[in-house]
């Protein structure tokens, strides 16, 4: 196994998972702060 | 290699969300270990099976803002959906163009020995994320949310142009880049690493397209929080001129039902303890 | 006679805060009302409204006519409007800034001099950069751009802020004239005394809603209905007394 | 259109006659970033004459930069804006006037610039028709572009940093095609110099365009 290639799977791998977490989390925070109301997605 | 879970409320994201993952764990295993390396390159050709999926998925993500900022412009189609749609594919276009960034010059490292060449797709995709910067912050700029889609995708318009122009631009420019190795007729690439190649492309394509429908959401609940946000504070408003008294008339202040929110439902705790982080 | 301005449950936003959360108002052509209110009451922004300046969130908004958020350019054309701050270019002399005020509302040069004059500002005054000018001299100016475009609805923030006795007096004297040559002038002011012989009708504004605004004239009078005198001079028009006996006093 | 794009032209231009800004501030500073450039490249004197195009289109840049803050903050900095938006001046005029006044000051400044590399960095102006036309037509885009974008982010709240992050990849592709031009045009390098005058032209279209079209809402209060 080649150190550039880790390199890459491994910062794309991260970059892309931080993203994912870091939109989920802001979803739940708001879902929480908002009235009980089920969210319709128009 | 991605552990995340994925908790989503509607049926049809989770099982998007769990494919997306599924064919990312084949596309991983595929490329790191099943597949030979490369006659010529060696253990570099692993890289193929990120760079060109995550630089399509950039493009796409602008595509989508591009095109969504065309469905708001045009009269008769205007509806807030599209401006969320724009946002969600410009924030994680910009995400995956960071990434086509990154693996690109781990791979320019890897096989021409430098970080960073004045090669002209790289420079296109340099100046798209600048663009990219731009548009978020300009959003972030502006608070009055007609005057902000209005102007964002005008500026979306303004980036699409600009990549296509530079498409052509940098074409006349010196290019080290090879040629698209997958569209070309006979392609170069063959066997395991075709198939393992267009796993990539469909491992990216799911997650892509989960992430836009989650960034989509994101924008929904953020709307509905203005929205309730801005009820608490119309009724804070009002109870300022009943507090100051100087009405002899009792004022009759119809709630006016304000944009897309139905009456606003009973508020719980102050919403400003849970802020958003922007 | 058509109501110039009228306004139900206007709500603006600056973000997320209301400026205005359900303003009522109507003004008759002619008419001359003070817009009065703590600072912060929404006074500015209720000028800026009927100016189609600011987008109506929610409510009706008819102005001149026309709805600002529908036709906004073409109300623009027939406002005036003079803020806190004057709008004057620092680099230009006072009659440069009022004859690029007149060509861009496509009015005659030659009315220039005359509405400079009407200010009192003549002589020395009219070469003289404005960034060189008092705050006083620069609201005259400020108002002279106004007097040469003309427009149908005067719409003025603070305007007695900055003049001397003998200036305002100037100006009560030309407001009153526009408005008895049919144009509608609302102010808002902070000074009672000042505005108090001045306005036919005076409101109050408090927490983005405005109090007494309403006039119980319905918008489209019966064709029958003979046209009111245009209000005379000082002597308030009689239906309207009781509207200004309904303001208390403002604590 | 045109007699509102005149009359706003004239009103810039007059007030720049009176308060020389461009001249006693942009133009010595623009300057100063030439000798920057020099001193950074320590009078190393073949690299200084290869890198003069871009040196020079670089200080362009910056100074446009300036031109155009300073173009709005004649307007914002008494709420003349407001009077604009009152007033029956058609936007796109508004947009023509402004951008054709920020244009013929960097024209002003180009001139000064051509001079500073021509005695700092010891390069002999060849291909003049070639310069001459590259720089007219990249200077209408960089105003274009400039005045756009200045007017979008008149009223927020951090313009004088959101400005240049949103103008400087925009201006980007221009920099880089009007450096090509003047290389192929010195001599620098070989290839069809007028390929990229007309691609060069290609964005300076699509700017005014988009200027003209949007300048309505681009005045818009945000």
């Amino acid at each position: 196994m080649n150190g550039y290639v880790l390199a890459a799977w491994l910062s794309c791998g991260g970059l892309l998972t931080l993203y994912a977490l870091r939109t989920l989390r802001r979803e739940r925070a708001l879902r929480r702060s908002l009235s009980p109301e089920d969210p319709k997605w128009r | 290699m991605r552990s995340a879970r994925v908790p989503s409320s509607t049926r049809a994201t989770r099982a998007l969300g769990w494919s997306a993952l599924a064919a990312l764990a084949v596309t991983t295993w595929w490329g790191l270990w099943v597949s030979p390396p490369d006659v010529v390159q060696g253990q570099f050709v692993r890289m193929l099976y990120v760079h060109p999926a995550v630089a399509t998925m950039c493009y796409a993500g602008f595509g989508v803002c591009a095109l969504a900022s065309v469905a708001w412009l045009w009269p008769r189609l205007r509806s807030p959906r599209w401006d969320r749609l724009a946002v969600a594919g410009a924030e994680v276009g910009s995400v995956f163009c960071a990434a086509t960034l990154l693996t690109g010059s781990i791979w320019g490292r890897a096989s021409w020995g430098v970080w960073w060449t004045w090669d002209a797709r790289l420079t296109l995709t340099a100046i798209l994320f600048a663009l990219s910067l731009g548009y978020l912050a300009l959003r972030r700029a502006i608070d009055n949310p007609h005057s902000r889609a209005l102007v964002s995708s005008m500026v979306a318009l303004l980036m699409a142009l600009t990549v296509i122009v530079d498409h052509y631009a940098t074409d006349w420019f010196v290019t080290l880049h090879q040629g698209e190795t997958l569209l070309t007729p006979d392609p170069t690439v063959h066997g395991w690493q075709l198939a393992t190649m267009l796993v990539s492309f469909l491992g990216f394509g799911l997650l892509f397209a989960w992430m836009v429908v989650h960034r989509y959401r994101l924008e929904v609940l953020e709307e509905r929080y203005e929205t309730e946000g801005f009820a608490f504070a119309l009724q804070a408003r009002r109870a300022e001129s009943r507090d100051a008294g100087t009405s002899g008339r009792a004022l009759a202040p119809a709630v006016p039902a304000v944009g897309t929110a139905a009456a606003p439902a009973p508020l719980r705790a102050a919403p400003a303890v849970e802020v958003p982080v922007r | 006679m058509l109501l110039s301005v009228r306004l139900r449950a206007v709500v603006a936003l600056a973000g997320r805060y209301p400026l205005l959360a359900g303003a009522d108002l109507d003004v008759r052509p002619g008419e001359i009302v003070v817009l009065r209110g703590p600072n912060g009451a929404g006074k500015t922004s209720l000028l800026r409204v009927m100016a189609g300046l600011v987008v109506v969130a929610a409510g009706e908004a008819t102005v001149l006519g026309l709805d600002p958020m529908v036709d906004a350019r073409a109300l623009r054309s027939q406002v005036g409007l003079l803020g806190h701050r004057n709008g004057l270019y620092d680099d230009l002399t006072a009659e440069q800034n009022v004859l690029f005020a007149a060509r861009a509302a496509r009015r005659p040069k030659q009315s220039v001099p005359a509405a400079l004059a009407r200010l009192g500002l003549d002589g020395r005054l009219v070469s003289v950069p404005a960034a060189k000018l008092s705050a006083g001299q620069r609201r005259r100016v400020a108002l002279a751009a106004m007097v040469v475009r003309e427009p149908r609805l005067w719409l003025l923030d603070e305007p007695h802020a900055g003049l001397d006795a003998e200036h305002r007096a100037l100006l009560d004297l030309l407001l009153r004239e526009v408005a008895a040559a049919g144009a509608t002038v609302v102010l808002a002011s902070h000074e009672d005394g000042a505005t108090e012989a001045l306005a036919h009708r005076a409101v109050t504004m408090s927490g983005g809603m405005v109090a007494g605004g309403v006039l119980d004239e319905p918008l489209e009078p019966p064709a029958a209905k003979t046209v009111p005198a245009a209000p005379t001079l000082r002597a308030a028009p009689p239906e309207v007394v009781p509207g200004v006996a309904e303001v208390p006093s403002v604590a | 259109m045109w007699r509102d794009a005149v009359l706003v032209a004239g009103k810039d231009l007059h007030i720049e006659g009176r308060a020389k800004v461009a001249l006693n501030q942009v133009g010595p500073y623009a300057v100063v970033v030439l000798l920057l450039f020099g001193f950074a490249f320590d009078q190393d004197r073949p690299l200084l004459v290869q890198a003069a195009p871009g040196l020079f289109w670089m200080a362009v840049l910056f100074s446009g930069l300036l031109a155009v803050q300073r173009s709005f903050t004649l307007e914002t900095a008494d709420g003349a804006v407001d009077g604009l938006r009152l007033s029956r001046l058609e936007p796109a005029g508004i947009f023509l006037g402004k951008a054709a006044a920020v244009g013929a000051q960097l024209l002003v400044l180009e001139a000064l610039l051509a001079a500073g590399i021509v005695v700092l960095f010891h390069s002999e102006l060849t291909g003049a028709a070639l310069l001459a036309a590259s720089a007219l037509v990249s200077t209408a885009g960089v105003s274009a572009a400039g005045v756009a974008y200045a007017a979008l982010s008149m009223g927020l709240r951090v313009r004088e940093t959101l400005l240049p992050l949103l103008l400087a990849p925009v201006l980007a592709p221009i920099v880089l095609a009007a450096t090509e031009a003047w290389r192929v045009a010195l001599g620098l390098s070989s290839g069809d110099g007028w390929r990229w005058l007309g691609l060069l032209g290609c964005f300076a279209a699509i700017y005014l365009a988009g200027g003209v079209l949007s300048f309505g809402a681009l005045m818009e209060e945000t």
